[in-house]
């Protein structure tokens, strides 16, 4: 779905054409059956390539991901490699240090995995199914916004607000995440809403 | 828009892809001789372009990530420089220099990306004793083949640039390959790919010294008269060169060499010392021979025995 | 007469032949040590001298190994020479007479040992041996150090680095050398290697060739038992 | 960003003030050498230190932190007093001819109506006269004066370059080296692009810092062209998307405002917001606001959302303040009037001012939920990390809840960029562990409450009742679905207005884009200004065919860009008013003698004429504003406040301290600093090797910048003794770091007012979990303040003190 684009016809459409006649200058279109190569052999051979955007700046870098397995046939994929994508308009390939170690915050080693929970003056997490973690949120939420939401002003009007409830949406996840989880949190009446825009 | 020719941009192949650079290719083999090449491939360079050069070390990140390797987490030791050195794990590093310019008053914060410079006369191969651990491409690729290292760190003496740096995980030394790998397959190396500033380029040797003169004339048009490429000579070339803006003075970047050339140390080591030795050796060995076919071999006689009784029964 | 030339063990079989004790256990084991390290050292510094020797990397299992042994084996022979040294100084210490020794240099090549002055427990030519040993084994030592990287990479510069490995070769090339001397010379004065195999010379072999050793040792009565045996 | 990170190439002068694109942009930066390379373009670059940005500039010039805005209207008065300014445009585009009331005045670093006490202004003089005709009194040759033009004049009269070198110390000889380059500008074929950053937001003026540098660009015909604009580089990889989208205490997605109380139901709410056009002709776009507002409130709540019940204006809360901004809201968590707090994606324990009050904070909740892909230092800020968190487990009584969620690699959906792209992304790795994407989380939440809801009954269930949720797994909803909601679809089939037998949209359809929005409650929609992402054309977020016609670094088929796919805002401004480009050889759109048309989507009705319709639709003027009426807090025009902790006093209002409507908390007020006890300007930045506090998990950026350090000039590291590499102990009034001592000459001293000032830099990219080593954030040290206008804290310019120390025990 998303490799249905027009990156090798990048070379033609934005002038790098150039590229394309330096690499015929090394002698690469000489497709002779060669002998044992000496050099690494290249590790990108039979991996999936999957267009995604760099999570950090707001340079938005094009990037390429390269797994071995494939979502979309339902398989486990593992990501293998990330490389600048050459075909996008800002980032031409490129990548900061950041994204070109895109990999490795992927495959952080402090990556959750579980929910946690920590009870009060506890020292440490302890580790819950999804179930319990959610439900235990639910109940929360709806135990404190009975008892504390606010219904009217002192002059009787409406003002339907939740005050002693905040969340704190991200900065990076996509704007869909973004628009589902306004609707939840607006739903409820939540005000103390805020995002890292405003640091 | 584009400056070109610049590194190759597209993206890599993940369909089976036949190396371009095979050991046909070699036009050197450490210790040993290889056969004329085949063919001749077009001699590549990467170009980094200091005056462009942000040292943000996307470079050195995209390496690692390339190479695989592992460099430690160290320690901030009062500069921007990290890991402090090149080691077996980090083939590329930001060198920073605060330079007051003398003739303007301003100070210039001179970054350049260090890495091995696949020098047309590779002091590290010459200086090689394992066959084949250290080959040169027709292209000019210069590349360390670890199947073939012993890890003697000759190749450490032989550099005049202070590159190589032996893994004391494998005992194999490591530098820059030039991504012998991807140019093997049409693609630019990791680290000119990934820079965010085009400051390494990559493409033929020929175009990237066009390219230089294009950087040159824009640098000198902005004052810095003395700006010019970086390709030392005394090592024949090199296939990683540098535009510079004070090219008159390149040691006031992080100390890159003058006029770099394979140490005559090491020239005598690897040359004359040979000879000598060898013949050194053999002289020894020849005057054994001669000497013991003119005057044969020097035996006790029974006289001596005989003397010696004497002297004992004398003495006893 | 100087006294210097005697050593502890040296000692004197009255016999048939006479036999005359020059090198006890503890010598020949340590020089044992110290040839074998140095016949390993030379096969492997030579593989890496040039290539066409590279195959003698094999004997040590490949070019990593060979590598890895190398310096491991020159420490070994660095402190097994050094007892052969403490043991053996005072024996090389130049003396008046050696001069006069030299100056007949011709008889020497010639064989012709009667016309020489007698020799004592080591002729000029063994005491060169033995200094230029020491000195190109302290050199060796020292500059092979300088090049140990997988240890001692942050204590020397790469020029010293150069300067070093160069040193390093050279000395080499001498040492080997000289030991080609030392080995032909052995092998050209018979009855020699028994002093480094069974411990001992004949009475004959100490009268043509260390003469003033084995008139000393007679001179102050270093007998031991009759005929002694090897041991 | 006005225009796009490409766009950058087609410029002639790059000026880096309050940002350090090259590390903290660096591919956007990108575009910066390209224009160098290829345009001879010059880069400037001013900044307290010298910046990895500033080794690639052409001119470079130190500046005090918290300047900015005597260095900027000391470039405008040079301007003025140099006649460098793009008369045509400033005449036709500006409202430097509008008249002002009278009683607008200015006086000793305050406008008329301050009321000391409540730290704000009655605002009513600042703003236009109105003739007899309902528009605004406007004197074209600008000899009226009370005109803008004239009042600006005067205004910025003050800032000389001595006063600037007073203040910013800057020397005089840089400024005007500065000044000169950049006054050049002003021809209509010479531009200039402005790229800042945090720098400027960060302090507790940060919006007017912008504002005087949009002024400058403004005189010098900078905005809405190719190569110009005020170009803000985010920080965030959707900063922007999450903004546009709201997700803000007084926001509804597409810059909507949230009711407060005053607004007690629709038609009060609506009385404000007619957006009646302030000249003859004038586009005034938010004359729609009240189509935006239907469709939203009909995409939330569907058919409960009905013109009986106002589109269920009730079901949206009012506020009682201007905003629960995170300031604010930590202020109540602090005097425990908060129980129950979400973090997702975001670690306030390194990221917001003052930590110990942060710790504080959480520690009075009853309860946390942690919603990240890492482990955050928020998530853990009960753990003793010995000095690194010096807490008491034991003593904390908050519950927290940690939920693992999926990262960028394992996710799909939207991001929108700098350039306003929104890029569509897919996944292509499996998530670790129970990882769960945020949709999945965000449904289980709602879905769960509302079951309670629905079971219990409880307080004022109808807005989680009734809202839309009609996605195909209720468990998970698509982001495609989500992205359609945004783009917008038919309630009912929509007729065209002028001919009602013509459809315009299928009942149930996407709508094409914003403008066939309605106000009757037949369109849903909620983000307006996305609308046309997700039409009937399909995806157009996910497009990536590269092309660029004449090379202008529009790329028009690449994503999609909001609004309407404009890749350059007020691109109307790229043309004269004969509609013909400033600069030919920078064309954008121009007009044919009937329409508008060219290389991006022109930003006003394409049959607008030129000469009769202004280029800034979007205002009720149909001009920019060089006075900015009541819109922003201090005044219409900037004047130089000294940041709240400051190194000398503020030289052209004495009196003042700070920003003079900051909003400032009783509590905070005694732990402001003076240069008696903290002599040295500290500031804090990102360095290019990390980003923010996530790369520190990161193998590879842990080894590139592996430890906590601080950066400090030569001389005060002679004068205080510290090593270069040895450790060094930073306290503010407010805590202290450790850190490791750079010691460098690219920070020097300044001398401002007669008084040399030290400047001390500290990165922000350590903390106590991940791969790098321990270590602290600048929040241990700075103030709870915020900006006047959006609450920003102020970041970048506090007061420190300085020594040797010993190095932090290990943990």
């Amino acid at each position: 779905m998303n490799m249905e684009l027009s990156r090798r016809g990048f070379l033609k459409a934005a002038g790098v054409g150039v590229a394309g006649t330096t690499l015929g200058a090394f002698g690469f279109s000489e497709l002779e059956a060669a002998q044992a190569a000496a050099v690494r052999p290249f590790k990108l051979t039979n991996t999936m390539e999957t267009r995604n955007t760099c999570p950090y700046c707001s340079v938005a870098c094009g990037i390429i991901m390269y797994s071995k397995g494939d979502l979309r046939k339902g398989e486990t994929a593992e990501i293998v490699h990330i490389e600048g994508d050459a075909d996008h308009p800002t980032n031409r390939g490129t990548l900061c240090p950041k994204g070109a170690a895109l990999k490795d915050f992927v495959k952080a080693e402090t990556r959750l995995k579980y929910p946690m929970i920590r009870k009060p003056g506890s020292d440490r997490f302890e580790r819950v199914s999804w179930d319990q973690a959610l439900d235990r949120i639910a109940r929360l939420l709806k135990d404190d916004r009975d008892a504390n939401f606010i219904a009217t002003n002192q002059a009787g009007v409406p003002v339907n607000r939740w005050t002693t409830v905040g969340f704190l949406a991200a900065s990076a996840t996509t704007n869909e995440t973004a628009w589902l989880t306004y609707k939840v949190v607006r739903s409820t009446g939540i005000v103390a809403f805020d995002n890292q825009a405003r640091v | 828009m584009e400056p070109s020719p610049h590194t190759a941009t597209s993206n890599p192949p993940v369909s089976a892809a036949t190396s371009n650079l095979t050991e046909r290719d070699l036009v050197r083999r450490s210790a040993s001789t290889v056969p004329p090449p085949a063919r001749q491939l077009e001699p590549v360079a990467k170009l980094i372009d200091v005056s462009k050069c942000i040292g943000c070390k996307a470079c050195q990140s995209a390496c690692v990530e390339w190479n695989d390797t592992n460099p430690a987490v160290e320690t901030n030791t009062g500069i921007y420089e990290n890991p402090h050195d090149l080691t077996p794990d980090m083939f590329t590093l930001m060198r920073f220099t605060e330079w007051d310019n003398p003739q303007t008053g301003n100070l210039e914060w001179l970054i350049r990306k260090d890495g091995c410079m696949h020098c047309e006369d590779p002091g590290c191969l010459k200086a090689c004793p394992a066959p084949g651990a250290i080959v040169q491409y027709s292209n000019g690729i210069v590349d360390f083949i670890h199947e073939n290292c012993i890890g003697c760190g000759y190749c450490i003496k032989g550099c005049p640039f202070n590159i190589p740096r032996i893994s004391k995980v494998d005992h194999t030394a490591y530098k820059c390959t030039l991504c012998s790998d991807r140019v093997a397959v049409g693609q630019g190396p990791a680290c000119a790919k990934a820079c965010p500033t085009h400051a390494i380029s990559f493409g033929t040797k020929e175009d990237m010294k066009k390219l230089a003169s294009s950087r040159i004339e824009d640098l000198k048009s902005r004052g810095y008269e003395n700006a010019g490429l970086y390709d030392p000579p005394g090592v024949g070339g090199t296939h990683v060169m540098y535009v510079l803006h004070h090219n008159d003075q390149p040691e006031i970047y992080s100390g890159l060499p003058k006029d770099p050339k394979v140490s005559p140390v090491v020239n005598a080591w690897k040359g004359m010392t040979k000879y000598i030795g060898f013949a050194a050796m053999g002289l020894a060995a020849a005057a054994g021979v001669l000497h013991s076919a003119l005057t044969g071999p020097n035996r006790v006689t029974r006289e001596d025995e005989e003397k010696a009784e004497d002297l004992v029964k004398e003495k006893a | 007469m100087a006294t210097t030339s005697i050593e502890k063990e040296d000692a004197i079989h009255p016999g048939k032949p006479v036999v005359v004790d020059r090198y006890n256990l503890g010598a020949r084991v340590n020089h044992w040590i110290t040839a074998i390290s140095l016949i390993l050292l030379a096969l492997s510094g030579l593989a890496f001298f040039h290539p066409s020797l590279f195959f003698l990397t094999g004997l040590f299992g490949g070019g990593q190994e060979a590598r890895a042994f190398h310096p491991w084996i020159g420490v070994l022979l660095f402190f097994s020479f050094a007892g052969l040294f403490i043991r053996f100084w005072r024996a090389n210490l130049p003396e008046r007479s050696d001069r006069e020794w030299l100056a007949h240099a011709n008889d020497v090549i010639a064989g012709n040992e009667e016309k020489l002055p007698e020799a004592g427990r080591y002729n000029p030519i063994q005491k060169f041996n033995f200094w230029a040993m020491s000195l190109l084994i302290i050199a060796l030592i020292v500059t092979g150090l300088a090049i140990w990287d997988q240890y001692f990479y942050e204590w020397t510069t790469i020029p010293q680095k150069r300067v070093a490995v160069l040193l390093h070769s050279l000395a080499a090339v001498a040492l080997i050398c000289i030991w080609i001397v030392h080995v032909y010379a052995v092998i050209w004065a018979r009855g020699t290697l028994r002093a480094m195999t069974r411990g001992s010379v004949t009475g004959g072999w100490a009268w043509r060739h260390h003469r003033r050793w084995l008139k000393e040792l007679a001179e102050r009565h270093r007998f031991k038992g009759p005929a002694a045996p090897a041991e | 960003m006005t225009n796009s990170w490409t766009d950058i190439r087609n410029t002639d002068l790059v000026v880096i003030m309050g940002g350090n694109a090259a590390e903290a942009h660096p591919c956007g930066f990108k575009w910066v050498t390209e224009a160098k390379a290829n345009r001879g373009a010059k880069l400037i670059v001013v900044d307290p230190r010298y910046t990895r940005s500033a080794s690639v500039s052409d001119f470079y010039a130190p500046i005090r932190q918290g300047t900015d805005i005597a260095f900027l209207l000391g470039l405008i008065n040079y301007c003025i007093q140099n006649d460098k300014i793009q008369w045509d445009y400033v005449k036709a585009f500006t409202n430097a001819s509008y008249v002002v009331k009278e009683g607008f005045a200015y006086n000793d670093g305050l406008f008329t109506g301050y009321d000391e006490g409540k730290r704000d202004y009655d605002r009513s003089t600042w703003e236009y006269e109105i003739g007899p005709d309902g528009f605004a009194v406007v004197d074209e040759s600008l000899q009226n004066p009370r005109c803008v033009w004239n009042l600006l004049k005067a205004h910025v009269a003050t800032y000389t370059p001595e006063m600037v070198e007073r203040i910013c110390g800057t020397p005089k000889d840089k400024f005007l080296k500065v000044a000169e380059m950049i006054s050049e500008c002003s021809s209509p074929t010479k531009t200039m692009t402005s790229m800042y950053a945090l720098g400027w937001t960060q302090h507790s003026k940060g919006s007017q810092n912008i504002r005087a540098m949009a002024m400058l660009q403004l005189l010098l015909g900078n905005i809405g062209v190719r190569g110009g604009g005020m170009n803000a580089l985010r920080g965030h990889s959707n900063i922007q998307g999450l903004t546009d989208i709201g997700l803000m205490s007084n926001l509804i997605p597409g810059y909507l405002n949230i009711p407060v109380e005053r607004e007690a139901d629709f038609a009060t709410y609506m009385s404000s917001r007619t957006f009646k056009p302030l000249r003859p002709n004038q586009t005034s776009y938010w004359q729609n606001y009240k189509k935006f507002f239907v469709s939203f409130q009909k995409v939330m709540w569907g058919d409960a959302a009905t013109p009986q019940n106002d589109f269920a204006y009730q079901f949206l809360p009012k506020l009682d303040v201007p905003a629960y901004d995170v300031l604010r809201y930590f202020e109540m968590m602090h005097q425990g009037k908060v129980n129950g707090y979400f973090c997702q994606g975001f670690n306030p324990l390194l990221a917001f001012p003052n930590r110990q009050k942060i710790t504080e904070s959480l520690s009075r909740l009853k309860w946390l939920v942690t919603m990240d892909p890492l482990e955050t230092e928020t998530s853990r800020f009960w753990e003793n990390h010995g000095e690194y968190n010096d807490v008491n487990p034991a003593s904390i009584q908050t519950e927290v809840i940690q939920l693992p969620a999926t990262c960028f690699a394992e996710d799909e959906g939207a991001l929108v960029n700098s350039g306003r792209w929104l890029q569509w992304h897919w996944a292509g790795g499996s998530p670790p562990g129970e990882a769960k994407h945020d949709t999945w989380i965000m449904a289980q939440i709602h879905r769960r409450l509302r079951a309670l809801y629905e079971k219990e009954g409880g307080a004022f269930p109808d807005p989680i009742l009734n809202l839309t949720w009609n996605y195909r797994d209720p468990d998970e909803p698509s982001p495609e679905e989500l992205a359609k909601e945004m783009n917008g679809y038919a309630v009912e089939t929509l007729y065209d207005p002028a001919d009602p037998t013509k459809v315009v949209t299928e009942k149930g359809k996407q709508v094409v884009n914003f403008s066939v929005l309605r106000d009757d409650g037949t369109t849903a929609c909620a983000c307006w200004i996305y609308s046309g992402c997700f039409n009937e054309a399909g995806n157009n977020m996910a497009r990536r065919d590269n092309t660029d016609p004449d090379d202008t670094g529009a790329y028009p088929n690449w994503s999609f860009s909001w609004p309407l796919n404009r890749r350059i805002l007020y691109n109307r401004a790229s043309a004269d008013l004969q509609g013909n480009p400033w600069d030919p050889s920078r064309k954008l759109i121009a007009w044919d003698g009937t329409k508008w048309s060219g290389y991006d989507v022109p930003d006003i009705a394409p049959n607008a004429k030129p000469d009769m319709v202004g280029p800034f639709i979007m205002n009720q003027e149909g001009v920019s504003r060089l006075f900015a009426r009541g819109l922003m807090r201090e005044g219409p025009f900037p004047v130089h406040y000294e940041p709240f902790e400051a190194p000398i006093a503020n030289v052209v209002a004495p009196k003042i301290r700070g920003n003079p409507v900051a909003r400032i908390f009783q509590s905070d007020v005694a732990q402001f600093a003076t240069s008696e006890e903290f002599p040295y300007a500290a500031t804090s930045y990102r360095l290019t090797e990390h980003f923010h506090y996530w790369t520190k998990h990161n193998r590879v950026n842990a080894s590139l910048q592996p430890e906590f350090f601080v950066e400090i000039s030569e001389q005060l590291a002679a004068e205080k003794g510290i090593a270069h590499g040895s450790w060094v102990r930073v306290w503010s009034k407010r805590g202290q770091v450790k850190a490791k001592a750079v010691v460098t000459k690219r920070i020097k001293p300044l001398i401002c007012d007669g008084k040399p000032v030290h400047v001390v830099g500290i990165p922000l990219h350590w903390g106590f979990m991940g791969r790098a080593r321990k270590g602290w954030g600048p929040n241990s040290l700075t103030p709870f303040v915020g900006d006047a206008n959006i609450e920003t804290p102020e970041y970048k310019a506090f007061l420190v003190n300085i020594e040797p120390t010993t190095a932090p025990a290990t943990v």
